[in-house]
């Protein structure tokens, strides 16, 4: 491991040190006072954050080939470690409103986010594995940290159960992979492609496992289907952290993998990814449609966003579009990134320790009562929409025009269509909040009001100016290729 | 000479995990996965793998498997009603079970000619140094991060396990003692 | 057909606006002052603007006296789209003075008439407040009558068109609160506009026709290039034009609408439904000579209508008891005179006879209001006034009348002259424009004339009829012995119209071509007719027998009462109740097209529209919502569910992969 | 002794796996059928790298052992904590998220 | 003249500067609400008349052109680029003009949440203003697409007492609408390199391919908009659930959105598939107006009954509009705006009723001339005006079109006028219908309400869209000026690009 190869991972390396460091630290913080190890964490996160964004260029693999710190990655990174920050800043305060309050929360969510980091960085199918398991199993964890509720425990047994499968079928996929090409390295497999030794059956078998695996990851039908019931079982706090890492890192890996390794099958897999997104933009925006949990509504809205994510994806093999693919699914990723955390704040704000207040009347009257929160949650629900003035628009755009520019217009009708029906239901939390009146109850907590108005400022306000972000997602897609 | 080795092991495999798969018990289950795991480093050692093998035999078969059956003996949750209330559940499952043999059977058979046999295993091949070495110089990334799913995962259990400051739990502990 | 601008000559014509902007100054001052101010203050602004257009009319006229060239007044720009210009032109040619004469002269007679006779009405229906509105709306209707009659271009034409079909809804309608159910008098405003509006749109079409084909609206354009349109066009555009006409000047089919006019009160009838507004269907033709002209089928299918129209009308009003229903229907009958003339050609005779009607119809119609005012007295005497009269008799029914000679001696000479005239009595006015049009419709055929003097006779016999029920005999009525003779103001009127019907026959009397020559710049097409005095004799002795018949079964029996039944049910048995009922015209068609419109209506509205297209939609809605509820009843909270979903779509996706 | 051979079996061992979890209702049962399938992936491993005669698998193989062990750590410890609150580890039981 | 502010820009969003102001006042003082609002919107008119009075009327092409690089959208930038000619003008015209008078007419309907009112009402005036001004079809779109938002809490928040459904429907059905327009957009600035208009017509080239496609899905979002015939079936719920304030900018502004589209996008970028659907579309218009003229004579809901009338009346502009010839067009242009006077100018009259007597009932109203005459008679003028009488505004428009649709060489058939013309008679059944029902015969039962005949508030809101109605009624020239050589040119441009238009 050279200077230079430490550079490249500093921030991960700082991360999971300062992980390891805190796991100590927390046993000498009193159990009232945990909120201080929230702040280290944070603390942790931001100096990371720092160093991630120090001036790196060089993208080539680095540690026996076993990473790459590209532009990808570090766009990734910096993605991740933002999203750790509001993951603690959306658990801090519910936590000790839940009697949760627990100080191995925080090392937990950091191992998470450098599993996350560790999937952008990936240049190998075992640091793949490896980094799905990393940021899995303090999800597995996570998600039943609600010792004293069996629904949270429920969630985190089928979380764990299911993504244990998914991991085997991950495991066999990387098996065949490995047969076909003789190797793990994805550069070296490329070559291997190119030199056409690879045995090309075993190659696409391995192919659709792995998109199985991380589909699962991702939340695509007909994978989808723990994320409603461990999304509503977890703590809310949990759930928004993962609704945005745990779809991010998969997406990570499947495009890492495939736009790296598997272009050369594309002509196979093209139909099974079309059919996969126009499944899930449909399912998963029909089944939010009967939903008046908000957890569950915004786990099925997950679903349905993956889709759109993956219509974009359908064209990852066509070297003029490919950037614009990139570019345009990670420019979504921000924008739902945005969005989810802003969500979550209010619907944490909104939940009462008793587990109540989730339900859609629960919002009633929020619009009157509570402006503050219920206007971003309004220009939450139309940023997922995709109404314009607000990042999602662009976002969904983007999306849309490298869906149609890959050639795939049916697909994309299908997009708009399924949009439509999201945006019945986006409505009718509007609806709820604004013009049915009732008394919501709703936590006065600072933080989560300061995340929920910053998300929707940011929403905005990039909205007017997302040129630098469209230049930053570009700079990010062009290593990939 | 090998191929009767080779039958005779995959037969065993799979009586055994069948055996797994269809015992009530669960203790018996058990008992039937650790005979599987064994046979497969048996397999593994043909295959030129003795590092592995071995490791397979302490690791899965010994220290992983014996957790298990502790597992089942505290919880005292050796048979559970197995009636199925999904209907078409099992049909679908076997349905699916065989299309997945068949489709992936049919791959192979298809792909068997393309392959010439495997070498036979030469001693220096995967020896314990060698893996050693790779392990620690070209993998030692890797390596690092097993450590900390190893901590985070150590941490979790604890976690979830020590837990027991809520009623519930305390009358769970009175009802053990 | 030669035009020429204004600025070129007599300096006098840059006056004729003011024949509009006067009433229109009037209709504005009513408008926003009226209520403050007294009545008289009101009636004399709204007599005075109608009567200074009048005046304007005598200076165009005299100043075409000097030089009958047709001239055209420009206003200002109107419409410039593409090669669609149309702007407000004025034409003064002696056709339109002709009409600007009688228009403002007529109307400012019946102005006066009027400020009498509403003063009285307004009080007897109860809302004072209305007088002003009455008067507005009669300048508004001066200010319509006057565009559509000095209008230089179709367009224009069109504007004023459908503007005195405006003022005639509201004066129709002008006690919206009144008659049966209270709507009535509504009502049939509606179905006058409606009626009138399917008129237009034939106008409308026409108009179609004739920019698409001459590019311009301008008369002179369309004229001078009418010999050489081709005929399909100019049939269309003709026959489209009669709809029209048929629709504004009530003939047969759209005639139903003007007995129901009736509702409105009796200046309106006597001014917008006898004199002026009616006519302008002749005026029409008669502006459009050049087309109707060159297409001698048309000019035929015009006769025929004209015809027709004539006899039915003069049949149904011979049936009626209502006053002022027998004048409507007279009316009509009148109309189809005119409309045979025009279509014949004989323009001039078709105008000659519509100012001579004007006169004598006026005169019928106001002295009729007379006798409704005396009667209206009479009942006032013994009920308190301004009270509902629900409860008393119907002061417009002739069978409640009778003996009024000697109660009301003025308005019974003035009704006897105005009768006999409408008769056809020489010397009186109408005899000679009559006679004019019976003899060039028999120099076209004798048919024709047959049906004409069938008209005739029955024209006689129902003014008979009328004019003995009305003033002979003994009242059949409390109320009738009680009338009284109206007001000096209501008379003056009157006794001038009398003395205009009696001396307007020189206008074109035998002999001397006044009129004749007067039109003849404007309708060169025009082709007179020389007097002829077999005709004359013979429709002379059908009038008189006409005359006879009345008076040997209205004149010497006790004339029926309210109670007892007319004579002529006796005569003509079920007949009668076809002329009773005109012909039940209205009942078919509300059974054709009213009844139909409304299903058909309704029809669209639940079946179609809420049904079907919104079923549609509100039907997409619902199955998204149960088709959503489907899929999550597969997320069952099973994991093994889960597993198995994700595991055969795994086995799909592999074995997809694989078989391909 | 032909490769394909031993994918048979590692498939065989994959799919009897996969049946494990969907067929049988006991947790730890469906748990032991998991590790069953990332054995069959071990086998797959092991086989490939000595076809290739490469090393590589047979480290894969010694990682997923590694995870193996944690995630059964994590997982056998949800499975204790599930029996407690719910007195049982039959994963029907486990039902009450849905729709 | 460069300016520091553009004028065009100023003008679009000079209401958000009364937005930010009233964002600041508390909610309860609503006179200083209100006065904002309605100074807001009277100054913004006056700035639409400044930038008529800069428009340079002898030109056909747009002026004023404001153009602005802002995003880089797959390579594709997209400019924020506003311009105007005389087809926006009448249309910006039209909206600052309704803007206060609609303000007033909330005063004393919307008493509660009025903050909330008058915040989206501003919010709903720039993004009307955007649509109608903007060049570049993604700045367009965002415009469009935003007009939902404010309209979505309006009719929500105020409506009637089944506006959720009704809130709902409007939107989704509208943005069921739009979402095709969104993907046509992207392919046109795929194939075309640009979103801005004139671009995109240099390049007409790269895209005539999908000519057919495009316009299809560019009219599907204008025909619901409008709404053609049968895409019309959220409008009655729409407007009869709005409030008075809603229906009147959504049947006087919001309705024109489609047509203009139509005028805009599809005659100048598909001009082939334009004249080849032309005959299609105008036989829908023509359904439009004889459906909506009869379905709204079998209504006994005011503002149902109106609701109907306005889709038989956009019948007619769209008739117009696909006449393509100057008649037809110009006469659309007009009428857009005449139906925004007219149809508006109802809603806020029958709002009045409604405020008076709480009741949208035709039956509990009747015989109210007597009681309130001067209403009862500005109310004949604007009815009349909307049944197309000669000297009132609709005669002019309506005229135009017909003839336009009469001797229209693309239709090449009269039967779409003749028919159309059909349309005149019918409507005039209903609205007269409609007046006898509320202002003849006796006197209804009026649950003792007081019915006080019209007061200065709301004489002050009439009498200028009276004078305007008399005004383009009497003396349309000076609009004509404006509209005609837009006209042309657009004429001329389809002239150019096909054989069709012999």
């Amino acid at each position: 491991m050279t200077g230079n190869d430490l550079k490249a991972i500093l921030p991960l390396v700082a991360l999971l040190a300062w992980t390891v460091v805190l796991l100590l630290i927390d046993l000498w913080i009193p159990n009232h006072r945990k909120g201080i190890t929230a702040w280290l964490a944070a603390l942790g996160l931001i100096v990371a954050t720092g160093l991630s964004l120090l001036p790196y260029q060089s993208s080539e693999p680095i540690l026996g080939g076993m990473i790459v710190v590209d532009g990808f990655a570090r766009f990734l990174s910096v993605l991740f470690l933002s999203g750790g920050i509001a993951g603690i800043i959306l658990a801090k305060d519910y936590l000790k409103r839940m009697q949760i309050e627990r100080g191995e929360y925080y090392p937990l969510l950091l191992f998470s986010v450098c599993g996350m980091i560790l999937m952008g960085y990936a240049n190998n199918l075992l640091v793949i594995f490896l980094a799905l398991e990393l940021l899995s199993i303090p999800l597995y964890l996570l998600s039943g940290f609600f010792y004293y509720r069996a629904a949270s425990q429920e969630s985190a047994l089928k979380y764990f159960l299911m993504g244990t499968f998914a991991s085997a079928i991950i495991l066999f996929g990387t098996a065949m992979v490995f047969g076909a090409a003789g190797s793990l390295n994805l550069p070296n497999i490329v070559s291997a492609v190119t030199s056409g030794e690879v045995n090309i059956e075993l190659f696409i078998l391995g192919a659709g496992l792995l998109l199985v695996g991380f589909g699962f990851k991702v939340g695509i039908v007909p994978f989808h289907m723990w994320i409603p019931d461990v999304y509503q079982g977890a703590p809310s706090s949990v759930t928004g952290f993962m609704s945005f890492g745990a779809k991010a890192a998969g997406l990570a890996a499947l495009m890492r993998v495939f736009i790296v390794i598997f272009p050369s099958i594309s002509e196979n897999l093209v139909p099974v990814l079309w059919v996969l997104a126009g499944l899930t933009m449909i399912i998963g925006n029909l089944l939010a449609v009967s939903q008046n949990n908000l957890k569950r509504l915004m786990a099925y809205s997950s679903i349905a966003h993956s889709g759109y994510l993956l219509m974009a994806f359908v064209s990852y093999n066509q070297k003029a579009v490919l950037s614009d693919s990139i570019a345009s699914m990670l420019f979504y990723l921000v924008a739902y990134a945005i969005a989810t955390f802003g969500v979550w704040a209010v619907i944490i704000a909104m939940e009462r320790t008793d587990g109540n207040g989730l339900e859609m009347d629960d919002y009633a009257g929020l619009g009157t009562k509570h402006p503050w929160l219920a206007v971003p949650m309004a220009i939450f629900m139309f940023s997922f929409t995709g109404i314009p003035m607000t990042l999602g628009f662009w976002g969904k755009l983007y999306l849309f025009r490298t869906a149609i520019e890959g050639g795939f217009v049916s697909l994309a009708v299908i997009g708009v269509i399924a949009s439509v029906i999201s945006a019945y239901f986006y409505l009718k939390v509007i609806l709820t909040m604004f013009m049915r009146s009732g008394t919501p109850i709703v936590r006065k907590e600072i933080w989560l009001n300061f995340l929920a108005i910053g998300a929707a400022f940011a929403l905005v306000i990039l909205s007017l100016m997302p040129n630098s972000l469209f230049n930053l997602v570009l700079q990010a897609s062009i290593n990939l290729q | 000479m090998q191929i009767i080795l080779f039958s005779f092991l995959a037969i065993l495999i799979i009586v055994s995990a069948f055996g797994m798969l269809f015992s009530k018990n669960a203790i018996y289950s058990a008992i039937f996965l650790v005979m599987n795991f064994v046979i497969v480093a048996i397999l593994y050692l043909t295959l030129g793998a003795p590092f592995i093998a071995f490791t397979q035999i302490t690791v899965y078969a010994g220290a992983i498997m014996v957790l298990f059956l502790f597992i089942i003996m505290l919880l005292g949750a050796e048979r559970l009603p197995e009636a199925e209330v999904l209907r078409f559940h099992r049909i679908f499952a076997i349905l699916g079970a065989l299309l997945f043999i068949g489709a992936t059977g049919f791959l192979l058979f298809w792909l068997s000619g393309s392959w010439d046999a495997l070498p036979s295993p030469t001693s220096e091949f995967a020896s314990p140094e060698v893996i050693g070495i790779t392990l620690f110089s070209e993998y030692l990334l890797p390596f690092l991060i097993i450590a900390f799913i190893l901590l985070a995962a150590a941490v979790g259990a604890i976690l979830l396990t020590r837990g027991n400051n809520t009623p519930q739990i305390e009358s769970i502990q009175n009802d053990e003692e | 057909m030669s035009i020429n601008d204004a600025a070129a000559t007599n300096p006098i014509y840059q006056l004729v606006p003011w024949i509009i902007l006067l009433p229109a100054i009037g209709v504005l001052f009513n408008m926003l002052l009226g209520n403050f101010l007294s009545e008289l203050i009101v009636g004399l602004v709204a007599c005075l603007a109608s009567a200074s257009s009048f005046v304007v009319s005598v200076l165009m006229a005299n100043a075409l006296a000097n030089d009958p060239q047709a001239v055209r007044v420009h206003l200002m720009d109107w419409i410039s789209v593409g090669n669609l210009n149309v702007d407000w032109n004025f034409r003064v040619d002696t056709l339109s003075v002709l009409m600007m004469l009688v228009v403002s002269g007529v109307g400012t007679l019946i102005h006066i008439y009027a400020t009498g006779y509403m003063h009285h009405d307004v009080r007897h229906q109860g809302d004072r407040r209305r007088y002003t509105r009455f008067f507005v709306f009669f300048n508004l209707f001066i200010v319509a009558m006057m565009v559509l009659v000095s209008a230089d271009n179709y367009l224009m034409l069109f504007v004023g068109w459908e503007g005195v079909g405006l003022c005639s809804y509201l004066l129709i309608g002008f006690w919206f609160e009144k008659g049966e159910q209270g709507l009535g008098n509504a009502k049939a405003a509606k179905k006058a506009f409606v009626v009138n509006r399917v008129g237009d749109f034939g106008l409308l079409l026409a108009l179609f026709f004739i920019f698409w084909w001459f590019g311009s609206f301008d008369f002179d354009v369309v004229m001078n290039n009418a010999a050489d349109a081709d005929p399909i066009v100019l049939t269309a555009i003709t026959l489209f034009m009669l709809l029209g006409v048929t629709g504004k000047s009530a003939q047969l089919p759209l005639h139903v609408w003007l007995p129901d006019a009736m509702a409105g009160p009796t200046p309106v009838s006597a001014l917008i439904h006898a004199a002026t507004m009616v006519t302008a269907g002749v005026y029409l033709i008669a502006r459009s000579a050049a087309l109707y002209m060159s297409i001698p089928q048309v000019q035929s299918i015009v006769i025929v209508i004209g015809a027709a129209t004539a006899l039915f009308a003069a049949m149904i009003a011979v049936g009626q008891n209502d006053i002022k229903k027998v004048l409507a229907y007279s009316t009509i009958s009148q109309l189809g005179f005119m409309i045979v003339a025009v279509g014949l050609g004989a323009f001039s005779a078709g105008m000659f006879h519509l100012v001579t009607h004007a006169f004598f119809k006026a005169l019928l119609f106001l002295a009729a209001g007379s006798v409704i005012l005396g009667m209206k007295s009479g009942s006032a005497h013994d009920h308190q006034p301004e009270a509902n009269h629900s409860d008393t008799i119907d002061p417009q029914d002739m069978r409640n009348m009778g003996g009024l000679r000697k109660q009301m001696p003025v308005t019974f000479w003035v009704y006897l002259i105005g009768g006999l005239s409408l008769a056809g009595i020489p010397p009186l006015a109408g005899f000679f424009s009559k006679d004019e049009i019976l003899s060039a419709a028999g120099s076209r055929s004798t048919l024709l004339l047959g049906v004409l003097l069938a008209a005739t006779f029955l024209t006689a016999f129902y003014i008979a009829r009328q004019v003995l029920l009305v003033f002979f005999g003994t009242p059949r009525s409390e109320d009738a012995s009680q009338a009284k003779e109206s007001s000096l103001i209501i008379t003056f009127p009157l006794i001038i119209l009398a003395i205009l019907s009696v001396v307007a026959g020189i206008l074109n009397s035998p002999g001397n071509h006044t009129l004749d020559d007067w039109l003849e710049s404007s309708i060169p097409q025009n082709l007179t007719v020389e007097f002829m005095l077999p005709i004359a004799i013979i429709s002379l002795f059908i009038i008189l027998t006409g005359l006879l018949l009345g008076w040997t079964m209205y004149g010497r029996k006790s004339e029926p009462s309210s109670s007892t039944v007319d004579p002529l049910s006796g005569m003509l048995g079920s007949l009668y109740g076809g002329l009773k009922h005109a012909w039940w015209v209205d009942e078919l068609y509300h059974a054709v097209f009213v009844r139909p419109y409304q299903i058909l209506a309704r029809f669209l509205a639940q079946t179609i529209d809420l049904a079907l297209l919104d079923g549609i939609i509100n039907g997409l809605a619902q199955f998204i919502g149960k088709s959503s509820r489907f899929f999550a009843r597969l997320q069952n909270g099973y994991v093994r569910t889960y597993v198995l979903t994700l595991f055969v779509g795994m086995t799909l996706i592999v074995t997809y992969l694989v078989f391909q | 002794m032909p490769l394909s051979f031993y994918l048979g079996l590692s498939l065989i061992m994959f799919v009897l796996g996969a049946l494990g979890v969907l067929l049988r209702h006991n947790a730890i049962v469906i748990f032991m059928s998991l590790e069953l399938m990332f054995n069959a992936a071990n086998l797959a491993f092991i086989a490939f790298s000595a076809y290739h005669q490469v090393v590589t698998g047979q480290l894969f193989v010694f990682f997923v052992m590694a995870v193996a062990a944690s995630e059964v750590a994590v997982g056998l410890a949800l499975i204790v904590v599930i029996f407690r609150t719910k007195r049982t580890i039959n994963i029907d039981q486990l039902n009450t998220l849905k729709g | 003249m460069n300016w520091l502010i553009p004028p065009l820009v100023l003008v679009t969003f000079f209401p958000l500067i009364g937005f930010c102001i009233i964002f600041f006042i508390p909610k309860n003082q609503v006179g200083a609400i209100r006065w904002t609002a309605l100074s807001t919107t009277i100054i913004n008119f006056g700035l639409a008349i400044w930038l008529l009075s800069m428009f340079d009327k002898t030109t056909t092409q747009p002026q004023l052109a404001v153009n602005i690089p802002w995003v880089n959208l797959a390579g594709t930038p997209v400019q924020f680029f506003l311009a105007i000619d005389g087809l926006g003008l009448m249309m910006v015209l039209l909206t600052t003009f309704l803007a206060p008078l609609i303000i007033l007419s909330t005063w004393n309907v919307i008493l509660e949440r009025v903050k909330e009112f008058m915040l989206s009402f501003l919010l709903l005036e720039t993004s009307l203003l955007g649509v109608f001004l903007a060049f570049d079809l993604v700045v367009f779109f965002i415009f469009w697409e935003f007009v939902l938002l404010p309209m979505y809490f309006m009719i929500g928040i105020f409506g009637g007492e089944r506006r959720l459904y009704a809130t709902l429907k409007f939107f989704l059905f509208t943005m069921a609408g739009s979402v095709m327009l969104m993907l046509a957009i992207l392919y046109l600035g795929w194939q075309g390199g640009s979103y801005a208009i004139p671009d995109l017509i240099n390049a007409r080239s790269t895209f005539a391919g999908a000519e057919t496609w495009l316009f299809l899905a560019f009219a599907l979002a204008f025909a619901v908009k409008a709404p053609i015939w049968p895409l019309h079936t959220w409008l009655p719920d729409t407007y009869t659930e709005a409030p008075t304030a809603g229906s009147a900018i959504l049947a006087g502004v919001l309705a024109k959105m489609g047509t203009y589209g139509l005028l805009r996008f599809n005659l100048s970028l598909f001009p082939q598939a334009t004249i080849q659907f032309a005959p299609w579309m105008a036989g829908l218009a023509v359904i439009g107006i004889i459906y909506g003229a009869a379905v709204a004579f079998a209504q006994r809901d005011i503002k149902r009954l109106l609701a109907y009338s306005s889709i038989s009346h956009l019948g007619f502009i769209v008739l117009g509009i696909f006449a393509l010839n100057q008649q037809g067009i110009s006469g659309s242009i007009l009428q857009m705006v005449n139906h925004g006077l007219t149809t508006g100018a109802l809603f806020l009259i029958f709002g009045m009723l409604i405020e008076r007597r709480h009741s949208r009932e035709l039956a509990s109203y009747g015989g109210l001339w007597k009681l309130m005459p001067t209403f009862g008679s500005l109310t004949l003028i604007i009815t009349l005006s909307s049944m197309a009488l000669p000297g009132l505004n609709s005669f002019i428009g309506e005229f135009n079109i017909l003839l336009g649709a009469f001797g229209s060489q693309t239709l090449a058939s009269t039967w779409f006028g003749i028919i159309a013309a059909v349309g005149v008679i019918l409507t005039a059944i209903y609205l007269l219908f409609m007046f006898e029902k509320i202002f003849l015969g006796p006197i209804g039962d009026m649950e003792n309400n007081p019915m006080p005949d019209i007061h200065l508030r709301e004489l002050t809101i009439l009498i200028p869209i009276l004078v305007l109605v008399l005004w383009i009624g009497i003396y349309p020239k000076p609009f004509f000026e404006i509209i005609n050589p837009t006209v042309e040119g657009m004429l001329a441009y389809l002239q150019s690009t096909s054989v069709a238009l012999h």
